[in-house]
């Protein structure tokens, strides 16, 4: 039996008296696709970004694919890892940011090629072939000498999304990936997040796109004030919300004409 | 203490109107009127100094001091005019004179051919020969011909480099010259010991050895062409009157015996001057 | 170092402070018009603002006071050394004050001031009540590091006359042939005029800010 | 305007010049390097050593340039720092640009999103390659019109050296001012020397600040 791709167990985290994220226990399993959603401010983001160590979980234990990211369990309470070691585990997780996060004064290509050239160390004719690859990948192979200034929303988030691509991760995190995009740039991306899916990337996605999230996700989670208050296949999560904050939460996206979306013959029923 | 010169009229810009500055003097409408008029009508006489020559012209404990307040109180006595000095620092007393802010200047200079061509001076007050200030206990500096090969700085464009220069080209090896746009700093570089002398006229240097003996010295023998300070004023035919009227009180003091005795009280020693250079040495 | 030098010392730097000071807020309104003048829709205004900022900036300080205070006089205007002095400041500060604030009046988000418009102001009252205070609280710490810069610059009046720490430092060192431990003394009152001036611009930025 | 002793004084000018650009533009680049590794010690370095070095470029920043060259020359050789105008020159100015460039670099880097940052955290980048490959270069592009204002001051307050005996430019036109008793003249030509030096330079910045746009922030 292999060990799941990332495994939570007891995270806490703090910003000064205010518990952030407040023991949470969570599986994702190799190959599938989970989805935070929640309301904002219930900790979703800063539960992903634990999963990424780009925040330090203050109690608990995080282990991806079966190793200790950040702290290890000692005799008492919990060890650092050495840097070295947290970056030797983190490579094996890509991330992509709400605001794209693309260096500004790199190119597409050099945005994707930067770290295989000085992380990986492959030769620049290398990285820049293993990038193009990832930037076709995404559809943008034609754009790779432009700079990020030069770039829409929509084609600077699939950028970010190759940049990670191209480490070969083998689970990516999304926090928000389309919410700074305009609506009808949201479709590329989340095109481009749907192939992953159906490659069988492991993905934990924020997002409030609950159309796509009904679509492909085989795990849901509900965040509420740091807490997992409901969790479970999307059928099961969104047909029958049969929590009161979540049926009260989801209405609010069906008033928004999401209701169209989650179409009972998606569920899969896992 | 962007100290630009000296003495050696360092003097900067200014008088930046078009043209030198005798000929766009003071507002148009001055220029016909004659100045001792003026001067007499208002009953003052205004003059630029500096307050940075010790002992011609200092501030002792924040209070105007030094040879040139004296006279210039004794001469204001015998003219029968208030004197009212601008003190402004050395860079900026000829534009001064030149744009009209003062009548004459209460600062001496050494008397040369190029100044002047460009200035009227005073009957000489004080002798401004050469001579070599050098650090307590120096025993290497004894006369003049000890300067060959050794670094010795003075200020920049002044007469007294000049004459450091000359004397300089006479010896061999000659000295290597440093020029300084300030003599403070001529004397902090040999405090620091960067140079073993400096030239300056007789009665600064003299004065300099005595405030702080335990770090300076004067090595006696002057050096170069005798030479002369005098004050300033301008050569415009309406300050004629004026000029004329300074000098006859000037030259007063100098027969009376005020000239020497003022000399005695800050140099504590006396020079014999002329009653006029016509043709200066330097 | 006596007390009698040390208390000319102080003298000085109350001449240094004041004259900064005036200068400071003088340049500070003066720089208010040049940026309007830089931000008008006007082209003859705009290249004026732009011509000032250039020469007063380009041109060193000295220059600036010298022509202040020996030319003028040949246009029939003959200022007192202090006031050349606090006229120089306040002009050459100015230059410098309006590049910052029109730094940060562009600065200032479009979308506030479409707010503005969209609520019915005039442009006079979106100028005054949004575009001015934002762009104010974003220059604060450029307008106080521009204070520090001016009371250190003011230290080239001296050669106007003006009897301030500089030339107080001066006058001593030329009497006493003491220069560095009078120019030492002198550093340090700058730099308790500096740490005063910081501590009230910091005062300043505490009292702007709030309401973030 | 006497014309004909600007023309005669061009040569002695062009050598004060050489001078001032000497003193200025390597001045301005040691000042620069000193300013950003004193701007990354204040960034990673503890709050001890945060705090040291914010006191000394608090009185670095509080004196007159005047004063410390004074200080550092005339002062020095008591102390057993003995070096000769330029040197001093040179070193003076680099560590009070230093001082002022630190705090530019460091506003610049506490500028660049942290987002970029953690983008590289998260393919992988130690924090040296971090620095080196993402916070410098996009400092570099924030603090570019600052940096360009700053290399102004540092030409203009060379001016300053003139009291440590360096020819410069000042020095050398109002030498020639006072030998020739054309203040006029003297105060023409230091206003069009450095006021040719301060457009040449910030048509320079403005120049590679147009042509860094595509660089910009997305």
């Amino acid at each position: 039996m292999t060990a799941p791709a990332i495994r939570l167990s007891g995270v806490c985290k703090n910003y000064g008296t205010h518990r952030a994220i407040d023991g949470v226990d969570l599986v994702v399993q190799p190959g599938e696709v989970a989805c935070l959603i929640g309301p904002s401010g219930s900790g979703k983001s800063t539960l992903l970004r634990c999963m990424a160590f780009l925040e330090e979980h203050d109690d608990g234990l995080i282990e991806i694919a079966g190793d200790p990211l950040g702290f290890a369990p000692g005799e008492n309470g919990r060890i650092r890892l050495p840097d070295r070691e947290i970056a030797r585990v983190r490579r094996s997780i890509g991330m992509v940011f709400q605001q794209f996060n693309l260096w500004p004064h790199r190119t597409a290509l050099g945005n994707v090629s930067e770290a295989l050239r000085f992380v990986l160390r492959l030769l620049r004719p290398a990285a820049e072939r293993r990038a193009m690859a990832y930037l076709d990948r995404v559809g943008l192979a034609d754009r790779a000498g432009h700079y990020p200034s030069q770039l829409s929303g929509g084609q600077q988030q699939r950028v970010a999304i190759a940049r990670a691509l191209a480490l070969e991760p083998r689970i990516m995190l999304f926090d928000e990936p389309t919410s700074s995009l305009d609506p009808e740039l949201t479709g590329e991306v989340l095109g481009v997040m749907r192939g992953l899916a159906a490659d069988g990337m492991t993905m934990v996605i924020v997002t409030h796109e609950i159309g796509f999230a009904a679509h492909v996700a085989q795990h849901v989670v509900f965040l509420e004030q740091g807490r997992i208050a409901l969790e479970g296949s999307a059928s099961a999560v969104f047909r029958r919300p049969w929590n009161p904050r979540l049926a009260r939460f989801l209405e609010t996206y069906l008033d928004r004409g999401a209701s169209m979306l989650i179409a009972p013959e998606q569920s899969d029923g896992a | 203490m962007a100290g630009f010169g000296r003495r050696g009229f360092v003097a900067l810009a200014g008088s930046a109107a078009l043209g030198g500055p005798a000929a766009l003097s003071a507002g148009a409408a001055r220029a016909a009127e004659d100045v001792l008029a003026r001067v007499k009508a208002a009953g003052v006489l205004r003059v630029g100094t500096e307050t940075q020559f010790a002992p011609f012209d200092f501030l002792d404990n924040g209070k105007a001091a030094g040879l040139n307040y004296d006279l210039f109180a004794e001469l204001g006595r015998d003219m029968g005019l208030r004197i009212e000095f601008v003190a402004l620092p050395w860079e900026s007393v000829l534009p001064g004179l030149d744009s009209g802010k003062f009548d004459m200047v209460s600062g001496p200079a050494t008397i040369t051919k190029a100044r002047m061509e460009r200035y009227r001076f005073t009957p000489p007050i004080a002798e401004a020969t050469c001579a070599l200030l050098k650090k307590a206990g120096d025993t290497t500096l004894n006369r003049p011909e000890d300067m060959a090969g050794k670094a010795i700085g003075s200020g920049k464009a002044t007469s007294q480099l000049e004459q450091l220069k000359k004397f300089s080209a006479t010896l061999s090896p000659p000295a290597t010259v440093r020029e300084y746009v300030d003599f403070s700093q001529a004397y902090a570089d040999l405090a620091a010991g960067r140079i073993v002398g400096v030239a300056n006229s007789l009665p600064n240097i003299a004065y300099v050895a005595a405030q702080r003996p335990e770090t300076f010295a004067l090595m006696a023998t002057p050096f170069g062409e005798k030479s002369y300070f005098g004050y300033i004023g301008r050569k415009d035919a309406e300050y004629a009157g004026l000029m004329d009227a300074v000098d006859g009180a000037v030259l007063k003091m100098r027969s009376d015996g005020r000239l020497t005795a003022l000399q005695q009280k800050w140099f504590k020693t006396t020079f014999e001057t002329p009653e006029r250079v016509a043709s200066p040495a330097v | 170092m006596t007390w009698a030098v040390l208390s000319l010392l102080l003298a000085g730097a109350g001449v240094t402070a004041a004259i900064s000071v005036v200068s400071v807020i003088g340049g500070l309104l003066l720089g208010i018009a040049i940026c309007g003048a830089s931000l008008a829709r006007s082209r003859a205004l705009r290249g004026c603002a732009a011509v000032y900022v250039s020469f007063f900036r380009g041109v060193p300080l000295l220059v600036q006071l010298l022509l202040l205070y020996h030319a003028l006089p040949r246009l029939g205007l003959d200022l007192p050394g202090i006031a050349a002095a606090v006229l120089g400041l306040t002009l050459c500060t100015a230059a410098y004050q309006a590049e910052t604030l029109r730094g940060g009046f562009v600065n200032v988000p479009a979308g506030l001031i479409e707010a503005g418009r969209i609520v019915g102001m005039t442009a006079r009252q979106i100028m005054l009540r949004v575009r001015a205070p934002i762009a104010l609280r974003l220059t604060l710490p450029a307008v106080v590091n521009e204070a520090i810069l001016i009371l250190k610059a003011s230290s080239l009046v001296s050669v106007v006359g003006v009897a301030d720490l500089t030339r107080t430092a001066q006058n001593i060192a030329s009497s006493n042939y003491r220069p560095i431990e009078t120019f030492a003394a002198a550093g340090a009152l700058y730099l308790l005029l500096n740490i005063v001036v910081g501590g009230a611009g910091a005062g300043l930025g505490r009292m702007v800010g709030r309401g973030r | 305007m006497n014309l004909e002793l600007i023309r005669a004084s061009i040569p002695e000018i062009i050598d004060g010049l050489g001078f001032t650009l000497l003193m200025w533009l390597p001045g301005s680049a040691l000042a620069l390097a000193l300013g950003l590794l004193v701007a990354i010690l204040r960034h990673y370095g503890g709050p001890a050593l945060d705090r040291g070095l914010q006191a000394l470029l608090g009185v670095l920043r509080g004196t007159p340039f005047l004063v410390q060259i004074f200080l550092l020359y005339y002062g020095g050789p008591f102390i057993g720092w003995d070096f000769d105008a330029p040197t001093a020159g040179l070193l003076g100015l680099s560590v009070y640009g230093a001082a002022y460039f630190a705090e530019i670099i460091r506003g610049g880097l506490a500028a660049v999103p942290r987002g970029h940052v953690e983008a590289a955290a998260c393919v992988g980048m130690t924090r040296a390659q971090t620095l080196r490959r993402v916070l410098l270069p996009e400092m570099a592009l924030l603090i570019l019109p600052s940096t360009i204002n700053m290399l102004i001051v540092l030409m203009k307050e060379t001016a300053v050296l003139s009291i440590i005996t360096v020819p410069e430019l000042t020095a050398v036109i109002t030498g020639i001012g006072s030998l020739h008793f054309a203040y006029a003249e003297a105060a023409f030509m230091l206003a069009v020397c450095y006021w040719g030096l301060t457009e040449a330079t910030g048509l320079l910045g403005r120049g590679l600040e147009r042509r860094l746009q595509r660089f910009r922030l997305a």
